[in-house]
């Protein structure tokens, strides 16, 4: 938890492939107490199905959870990306982390 | 001098030889002047068929020396792109929340055909134009 | 798939192609391993046969299109670089503070051979060993 | 002139190479009163036989009309092709920009 909102903050940057599908899954779990998370790929330069796949699971499982996650997708490469898989709607995509917090703070307080 | 262009790769089948291709293959097409557009689909795909091979193609960490070869070659006019190694096709049905690398490619690229005869070879052709200058 | 890697690129004759060329070579022996050395002195000298070509292959400017190739090829023991165009080589005393150019491909490559008889062919072969991996 | 020492800078950067001849041979000039000139390549990236030619050149003018030089080259890239061309004795090469600024303000105080 990077703040004191119970919002959790998870960041990925530079390239998300294959090689480091590893790192990505670690990253990708909720901490105890966390309301909710936000996603933070807006630093992504690149990504690939490994990524998405992590991606997905971690939100299905957080979802399952009551738990909802914001998404910042910003590189046209990876929106693209995630269009192509038909995962458009799987995960709620914000370009701006201020955007994305303030659709989850919105989420926690209802 | 022919005047068309070829990039033919072959590397081991690691997940770290992933990335440096695509690079690789992204600098050919910069030079031939595609637009970004087009080098973001292009490495796309590509980056998802190598990570197949190197995710499927392999029964055994010695098997992966045989390898995966990229070749780009493009006329002037249309671009092809072929990733092939010499392990074997896994058929088998899809499991849930996976399978998104061959639906990318086939979002991307204009034809797809899959080789199984020796090894597995995926072949992709992309709609053009895609040069910029 | 052949095991042997290759880059073929064909541009046209003008400044502005030279870096994006240099640069495509670059990633692809960085693909292949490359050391960081190896990857400077090659690139070095490839793109100094470039030059040469934008520069003094071509006597006007729509003879420029006819291009210049860079070719490529390791087949995992042995480096060579072709660089080659379609226009005459000018066979010329050096001008003074000139003539760097050769010169440094010389001081790089293990063997250079320069080919006048259809355009000019600059034929580099590069010593190994080159990769770190 | 950037200071006030008499010392007159000369600064570029990235790839210095035949797309660029025009703008590397209009930085290289010295300027009316200029006493000393530090030509700071620290920043260069990659340069190639066109780059070389233009410091030459300049190098050579300077030198006739007894305006010290330093060069500062930082690239080992850079550093091999003045080795390769045969120059590395033709201008007085340093790694860093305050070695290259001492040696000018001895040769200015001399
Ligand atoms: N190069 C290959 N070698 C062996 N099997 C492959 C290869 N490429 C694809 N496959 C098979 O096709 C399936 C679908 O691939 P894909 O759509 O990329 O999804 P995923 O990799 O997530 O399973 C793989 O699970 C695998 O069984
Ligand atoms: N591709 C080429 N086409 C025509 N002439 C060439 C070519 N490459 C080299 N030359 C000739 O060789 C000479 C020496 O080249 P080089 O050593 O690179 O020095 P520079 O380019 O400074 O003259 C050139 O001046 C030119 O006359």
């Amino acid at each position: 938890m990077n703040g004191d909102d119970g919002i959790q903050r998870i960041r990925l940057t530079g390239e998300l492939e294959i090689s480091r599908k590893r790192e990505i899954r670690d990253a990708f779990g909720i901490v105890p107490g966390a309301k909710a998370a936000l996603v933070d790929l807006a630093e992504v330069t690149y990504a690939d199905s490994t990524a998405l796949t992590e991606l997905l699971r971690f939100c299905v499982t957080a979802q399952r959870d009551g738990i909802p996650i914001a998404v910042v997708i910003r590189t046209q490469q990876f929106a693209r990306l995630v269009q192509y898989a038909g995962l458009a709607n799987a995960f709620r995509i914000f370009e701006e982390p201020g955007e994305a917090l303030a659709y989850l703070n919105e989420c926690v307080d209802a | 001098m022919s005047g068309a262009s070829e990039l033919r790769l072959h590397c081991a089948a690691r997940s770290s030889c992933v990335a440096p291709v695509r690079h690789a293959l992204r600098a050919f097409l910069e030079a031939l002047g595609f637009d970004a557009r087009s080098l973001d689909d292009v490495t796309t795909a590509a980056g998802e068929a190598l990570a197949n091979a190197v995710e499927h193609a392999y029964g055994t960490e010695s098997a992966r020396d045989a390898g995966v070869e990229l070749l780009a070659r493009f006329d002037g006019d249309r671009l092809a792109v072929d990733v092939a190694d010499r392990g074997s096709f896994k058929k088998r049905p899809p499991l849930p929340g996976r399978g998104f690398g061959l639906r990318i490619v086939r979002a991307v690229a204009r034809q797809i055909r899959i080789e199984t005869a020796d090894g597995t070879r995926v072949k992709m052709q992309f709609p053009g134009p895609y040069q910029k200058r």
